[in-house]
């Protein structure tokens, strides 16, 4: 052990990329058997700060020290080798491979040269236990859900790191008991004496788990402070570097005048999907959509949309008895859909901003009505501006964007369309305090100016804060739409767990 | 993997269906001589099949490999016939120039983040080229030990004969199918056609990964160009013309996804193996003009593709993995 | 001798040119008016395919076999299962480098002569002018390309007002012949400084013929072309005064091969090793028209 | 304006084909001598036009496809198709333009077909393409019976060999494409929803744009160009070789879209860049062929080509040498900052 007593260290770490600087000598060290939390807003540098500390980019300026000796780390693997395992913000594992090969690969146990297959498999049912998760780890990962394969990059990411363990936003795709579980997983590790970063947007958890946070804000370190001495506020504070209202504190919906009758779904479903469903939404109405993991709102939300074009029931669009079997049906009667997976189905990452942007105004207008350059310009402004999205320029590829800018600029493509109704699958998923802010007063407020909102959202807090009504879905069924003072935390929790039976892990 | 599993599946019973009723129309095709023939004529497409399986699965294509068999065999012949070497020296020689080869189209494609496709473009342009500046004509190779490995084989009763490239191609498939299914290296190269991207942050080596990849089809191919060598007794710097396309051909027929990811070496074996149905049940029929063979081949590949399609379509959760980039 | 009913294989090399096509034809009637049952199977200018379908051809059990290769090399190992499977194989159009005990006769043209007769009617037509050819070669490596050159280049030795001063391969083909002159004639002062043109076959002279029309000079009198094969549309040229000679390769090989076949099945008759076919020059006085008319209906 | 064009002169397509054009002319001086003959241009410029052409067309045809993601095969086997389609009617008596227009159907038939496979059928281009590759070449033999198909009919013949304005029809029929199909991506949004279906095809699909019509457009669209190529390559020899014609021209179609810049990962194309692309490899052809080059080094000269280009386009030249971060962005003007 080195003086300054910190297993990973950067001092001085600088990461530009073009003419934007990511990280600006940024300072950061972590102690064996502390759960340290990176904070800030969309894009401040977090992910850029663990991809330098984990090899995966060459900063700049600055060194990266682990256990006081300056070390220059190549790649994620080498990194690996100083005992430091990372799970990246987004998923990044094997779909194709099998689960234990996931947890392994790289380092899978051999016998003649080759991979003892059977040992491995053995390993891993081991380890996933701990986690819960009983599955067979000879299956393909691509077959298990999201929040699985979420899992097994933890579990793999813990299997391989000695001394330290990154976590960038794991918990965004994670219910409850799954956020427990690893939490329970982490403060043994902790126990062990490793270093752990976490880096999440739900302060909940950070005062759950964090011994100290490190809040970083527009590539700038701001402060490392220990947990005990900071309340909510102060974090807040200091990652905005200015005072909010936070989005929980908003009055509760008091049960509003429904307007006019916009959409009626009867007996709508889709075999194999989701069980026939009855919705009617008004205009200026917001339905919450509450339920765990895996419970089939998002296929609900893609039958509605006509993505998976449903096979049972009928929709009436203002009374009109109508069909709406793929998307552009659906977006000519003026919905609009924010997919919950942004990078798969959302953004067209070497595309510009702009036509990000103007792209689903464009497909409504269709192949020969192309709107010029300068329509273009002006329209991504109008709504670059309103969102707040940060970009260098307009021009830029949205790829370089940060998750939370990425976010809106999707949300700027359909309020471009003038939509009548909105379907939004996770909008604050990955989000900062500010943006996630931004985006529930952009829900108000397009609820005020009479759309029709449908929010899927697995924050209960943000759900019952903007919601008219909510609608509970469990195994794939509607089981419970909630009006008035039922919209609260409590019954929607005892309506998503009431008889609950084979919910998936 | 069972879902992986079922397109190889699906072509092994096809091809069972396809020989059962060829047999039944000329039951000369039910011979050892027959069999035999299948494993020597498509030695050389075998092996170079193998390589091309690697190269498929790790999300890739070598468009080079019928180059390099060219290439090989001019090169072969020439240092045997014109430099008077021993063959062992020259197929050394061979395989360690094709792994060069490889190796730099390999880093090409890593270092300069371009296609495969347009890598191995040039590298069959390369290749081609390279052999027809050495020699334009067909250099025979007169070698006491050609004629040696000529008189290795086992004769089976009915006239049929396994032959040395025969038995050789099939150690190549089973040392193949051990490396890609069972070694670490394996697991690398489906990982890379999984996605690159996480691969890299899991730590698979990528670089040395892919210049192993194109490096081994490559050798695989000069290997081919070896036994071609030794099948014709020459070198000829047109031989083997668009053996690239067969070879992929009989990849995608033994139900490996071109995507990358998903496939056994095996299948690519029974894929050649079908290949060389088709081609000698119209050489049995005998009044079949040529492009009947083309056709043939085509809507085979249709009826496979379609085939996989459906069965990879009827297991929707990897529908996100065939969007990947 | 009759010998219909006999099984005979034929391994043709593929479909490249007017000749190879009409070589499949007359092949065809030849064993039609025979009565022999013909094994047809074209090896797309592969090898490998010609040694599968040869081998196909022996697992099948054939009287005899055919076969017209497409490189000299690498034959021995299947000509050989022939030979232990008693099956007599004639080569047709191209010869083999092989022990001669492994096939029964080799009916072919000589490709070197072919060359030579092209040459020397140059050398006889050109005097003691300066000569400036252009030539369009066959596909690189091919053993017709290599011969034919060297027949001609043989028959021009010695006689130094004539020179070859451009060769560049046309693949045998009309549209690369075209190309190629194109590039010629652009390469050569528009084409006034090129007295004439020798193409490894006819189908480049026809498309050489076109590029030299579409450079504003008159092909046979201006450039004079010389070819080799003897295929319809050429003679057509010739009687339009727009190509001067072609050496003639014909088509039917396969009418002598079974010949061969007929008297070595009738009494064991061992033919003669090889069978050359006449190399026969045409020019304008050789009645083209009348060639035309003979040659259309032969599939070319 | 006149800084967006100048800016657009200044890629590196551009220099390269000025730099071809200038080996060209070291090696053979009088390479840029154009003269008039019989009323049309004649000199070697002229012929890397001409003979251009066809490629040129299967990349006009070629770039929506790679931009989708996708790549076409079988190009090359719709020409040789399309040629006998087109040379079998007019021998069997049709009026030419019968025959032309059915070769330009049959030519639509297949791009539909491919178009099909990819969009319907989800068949990965590469493979879905390879099925026409293979059995189009044998289709064509098929309807030729193996035969070169020869023809007198004066229109075909103009097609491939006549003059409009001096330039070579092929030259006019490339250049009319060009301008059409680049009109019709740039003008309406077909260019934008290309590149969009390219990125991200699901994304696409969400955002509204029919994407499997789009495919279909852009495949149906290739076969059409392959055709037009097809009865080009049928008139210049008046004939229809089903054997040989477009053979391996599927590659240098694809090579001169990359050559244009359009990566075959998809996403961002330029029409017109890719006809340059074309250019440069007959610049080469042609320039090989008038040096007097020795035929065996053609391909070595055309792979030595192809490594220079990549390697100037390649991403880590841009990083050793910072060029302009972007490389084909036509339509795409980036603010000036
Ligand atoms: N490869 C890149 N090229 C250019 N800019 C980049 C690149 N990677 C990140 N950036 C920029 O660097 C800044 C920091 O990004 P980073 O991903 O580290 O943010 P973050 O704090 O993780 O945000 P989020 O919470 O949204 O994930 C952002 O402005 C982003 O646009
Ligand atoms: N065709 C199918 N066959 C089997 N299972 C399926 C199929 N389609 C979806 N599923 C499963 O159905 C469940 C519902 O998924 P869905 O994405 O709609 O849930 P969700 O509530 O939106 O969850 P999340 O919060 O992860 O988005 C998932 O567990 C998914 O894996
Ligand atoms: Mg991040
Ligand atoms: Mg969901």
């Amino acid at each position: 052990m080195s003086e300054t007593g910190y297993v990973l260290e950067a001092r001085g770490v600088v990461k530009v990329f073009g003419n934007h600087v990511a990280l600006d000598k940024v300072n950061f060290g972590l102690m064996p058997g502390e759960v340290h939390a990176l904070l800030g807003e969309n894009g401040a540098g977090k992910s850029t700060l663990i991809k330098v500390l984990t090899g995966a980019y060459q900063p700049d300026g600055g060194e990266v020290l682990v256990e006081s000796q300056p070390v220059t780390l190549n790649n994620p693997q080498h990194a690996q080798t100083y005992g430091i395992g990372t799970v990246y913000q987004e998923v990044n594992l094997l779909p194709n491979r099998s689960v234990a090969e996931n947890l392994y690969l790289g380092h899978q146990p051999t016998r003649y040269g080759f991979v003892d297959r059977r040992r491995m498999e053995r390993d891993a049912r081991t380890v996933l236990a701990r986690y819960g998760l009983d599955l067979d780890p000879g299956s393909e990962l691509g077959t298990h859900s999201v929040a699985v394969q979420q899992i097994v990059a933890i579990a793999r990411a813990v299997e391989l790191s000695g001394k330290v363990l990154i976590l960038d936003e794991p918990t965004a795709s994670l219910d409850r008991n799954e956020v427990e579980r690893l939490f329970d997983v982490v403060r043994s590790l902790k126990a062990q004496g490793l270093a752990v970063v976490f880096i999440t947007h739900f302060l909940d958890q950070v005062f759950a788990i964090a011994d100290r946070v490190t809040v970083l804000r527009n590539g700038r370190l701001i402060e490392t402070r220990a947990l005990t001495d900071v309340t909510r506020t102060d974090v807040v504070r200091l990652m905005l570097g200015k005072d909010i209202s936070f989005s929980g504190a908003t009055a509760l919906e008091e049960a509003r005048p429904a307007g006019e009758v916009l959409l009626d779904f009867r007996n709508y479903g889709r075999k194999r999907s989701v069980h026939p469903f009855n919705l009617t939404i008004h205009k200026g109405e917001v339905i919450g959509v509450a339920g765990l993991l895996g419970s089939g709102r998002t296929e609900m939300a893609r039958i509605m949309f006509g993505a998976d074009p449903a096979d049972e029931g009928e929709v009436r669009v203002a009374g009109q008895k109508t069909a709406i079997d793929n998307p552009t049906d659906a977006i000519s009667r003026g919905f609009g859909f924010c997919p919950e997976d942004r990078k798969a189905e959302g953004i067209f990452g070497e595309l510009s901003v702009r036509e990000n942007i103007v792209i689903a105004l464009q497909g409504k207008l269709g192949w020969f009505s192309a709107l010029n350059r300068d329509e273009q310009m002006e329209i991504a402004g109008r709504f670059g501006e309103a969102m707040d999205i940060r970009a260098a320029s307009l021009d830029m590829p949205v790829k370089l964007l940060s998750g939370g800018n990425q976010q809106k600029v999707i949300l700027s493509r359909w309020l471009a369309t003038d939509p009548a109704f909105l379907i939004l699958d996770e909008p604050t998923r990955g989000i900062d305090v500010g943006a996630h802010a931004e985006i529930v007063r952009t829900i108000n407020r397009l609820r005020d100016e009479g759309l029709a909102l449908v929010v899927i959202s697995s924050e209960l807090d943000e759900v019952v804060a903007y919601s008219s009504r909510i609608v509970v879905m469990r195994d794939r069924e509607m089981v419970a739409e909630l009006h008035g003072e039922n919209i609260n935390p409590g019954v929607i929790v005892q309506a998503i767990a009431s008889n609950q039976t084979g919910a998936s892990a | 993997m069972s879902r992986s599993l079922r397109p190889l599946l699906a072509t092994a019973v096809i091809f069972a269906i396809a020989y059962g009723l060829s047999v039944m129309q000329f039951p000369g095709m039910f011979s050892t001589r027959v069999l035999g023939n299948f494993l020597t004529d498509n030695a050389f497409l075998g092996i170079t099949a193998v390589g091309m399986t690697f190269v498929i699965l790790s999300g890739g294509i070598d468009l080079s490999v019928g180059a390099v068999i060219g290439f090989t065999g001019v090169l072969v012949a020439v240092l045997i016939s014109w430099m008077g070497l021993h063959p062992l020296v020259a197929f050394a020689i061979a395989l360690i120039v094709a792994a060069v080869f490889g190796g730099l189209m390999g880093l090409a494609i890593h270092a300069l983040e371009v296609p495969s496709f347009i890598v191995t473009l040039a590298g069959m342009f390369l290749a081609r080229g390279g052999a027809s500046v050495i020699t334009q004509d067909s250099v025979p190779i007169n070698h006491p030990f050609y004629d040696w490995i000529s008189d290795l084989l086992i004769r089976l009763p009915g006239g049929g004969r396994l032959s040395f490239i025969g038995l050789l191609m099939i150690a190549v498939f089973v040392v193949g199918a051990l490396v890609a299914h069972r070694t670490r290296f394996g697991s690398y190269v489906y990982a890379l056609g999984g996605n690159t991207v996480s691969a890299s942050l899991m730590g698979v080596p990528v670089a040395r990964t892919t210049v192993a990849v194109y490096m081994l089809s490559s050798v695989l191919a000069a290997l081919a160009g070896i036994v071609f060598s030794l099948y014709t007794s020459a070198g000829y710097p047109l031989a083997a013309v668009g053996v690239e396309l067969d070879a992929i051909s009989a990849v995608v027929i033994g139900g490996t996804l071109l995507a990358g990811g998903y496939g056994f070496v095996l299948g690519t074996f029974i894929g050649v193996m079908l290949l060389g149905l088709v081609q000698t049940y119209i050489i049995f029929d005998g009044t079949l003009s040529s492009w009947w063979t083309k056709i043939v081949i085509g809507v085979l590949l249709f009826l496979f593709i379609v085939l996989q399609r459906l069965i990879f379509a009827a297991s929707a959760p990897g529908e996100k993995v065939a969007e990947k980039a | 001798q009759d010998i219909s009913g006999k099984v005979v294989g034929f391994s043709q090399i593929g479909s490249e040119s007017g000749w190879r096509a009409a070589e499949t034809s007359v092949t065809k009637q030849q064993a039609e008016e025979r009565g022999v049952d013909l094994k047809f199977a074209d090896a797309q200018q592969k090898q490998e395919n010609q040694i599968k379908a040869i081998r196909g051809f022996i697992a099948q059990g054939v009287d005899a076999i055919l076969v017209a290769p497409v490189v000299a090399t690498g034959w021995d190992d299947v000509l050989q299962e022939a030979k232990e499977a008693e099956i007599p194989v004639v080569l047709l159009d191209r010869g083999v480098e092989a022990p001669e005990d492994l096939y029964l006769t080799s009916v072919a043209s000589d490709q070197v002569k072919e060359g030579r007769v092209a040459g020397q009617w140059l050398v006889d037509n050109v005097g003691s002018e300066d000569c400036k050819v252009v030539e369009l070669q066959g596909t690189v490596g091919s053993s017709p390309a290599i011969n034919r050159k060297k027949g001609f280049e043989e028959a021009i030795a010695g006689h130094d007002n004539i020179t070859i001063a451009r060769s560049q391969t046309g693949d045998f083909t009309r549209s690369k012949g075209k190309e190629v002159m194109e590039g010629f004639i652009k390469a050569e002062n528009g084409g006034a400084d090129i007295c004439a043109v020798y193409a490894h076959n006819d189908d480049m002279a026809v498309g050489a013929i076109q590029a030299i029309k579409d450079a504003g000079l008159k092909p046979g009198t201006d450039i004079k072309v010389v070819s080799i094969d003897g295929v319809p549309d050429i003679f057509q040229a010739i009687a339009a005064g727009e190509a001067n000679a072609t050496v003639e390769l014909t088509p039917n090989m396969a009418g002598p091969a079974f010949d061969a076949l007929a008297a070595y099945w009738a009494d064991g008759t061992e033919p003669e090793k090889f069978i050359i076919t006449e190399s026969k020059l045409y020019t304008a006085a050789d009645d083209p028209e009348g060639e035309y008319e003979r040659r259309k209906g032969l599939g070319y | 304006m006149t800084r967006r064009m100048l800016g657009r002169l200044a890629n590196p397509q551009l220099l390269a084909l000025v730099g071809v054009l200038l080996i060209n002319w070291l090696l053979f001086p009088s390479f840029f001598r154009v003269t008039w003959q019989d009323g049309r241009l004649f000199g070697s410029v002229i012929d890397v036009l001409n003979r251009g052409a066809p490629v040129a067309i299967l990349s006009i045809g070629m770039v929506g496809v790679i931009a989708t993601k996708g790549v076409d095969l079988s190009v090359g086997a719709v020409m040789a198709v399309a040629g006998a389609v087109a040379a079998s009617l007019v021998v069997a008596g049709y009026p030419a333009p019968v025959a032309v227009i059915a070769a330009l159907l049959v030519g639509l038939l297949c791009g539909l077909w491919n178009g099909f496979l990819v969009a319907v059928l989800d068949i990965q281009p590469i493979v879905a393409t390879l099925v026409l590759m293979v059995a189009g070449r044998g289709i064509a033999q098929l309807i030729t019976q193996g035969f070169i198909v020869t023809f007198n009919d004066p229109l075909l013949i103009f097609i491939g060999t006549g003059s409009f304005l001096g330039l070579p029809m092929a030259t006019v029929i490339a250049l009319v494409l060009l301008v059409l199909v680049t009109l019709l991506v740039r003008k309406t949004a077909i260019g934008l929803f290309i590149e969009a279906v390219g990125v991200n095809r699901a994304a696409a699909s969400l955002a509204g744009i029919r994407s499997r019509m789009l495919l279909i457009l852009v495949y149906a669209l290739s076969g059409l160009c392959a055709a037009i190529a097809g009865i080009i390559v049928a008139g210049d020899i008046r004939g229809a070789d089903a054997n040989n014609a477009g053979l391996w021209l599927e590659l240098d179609a694809i090579l001169a879209v990359v050559i244009g810049g359009t990566s075959l990962l998809g996403g961002r194309f330029s029409v017109p860049l890719a006809v340059v692309g074309a250019l440069i490899i007959q610049a080469m052809n042609t320039g090989i062929l008038v040096s007097g080059f020795p035929p065996e080094f053609n391909l070595i000269v055309k792979a030595g080509m192809i490594i220079l280009i990549l390697l100037i386009q390649s991403p880590l030249a841009t990083r050793i040498a910072p060029r302009r971060p972007q490389r084909a962005r036509i339509g795409v003007q980036r603010t000036a900052k």
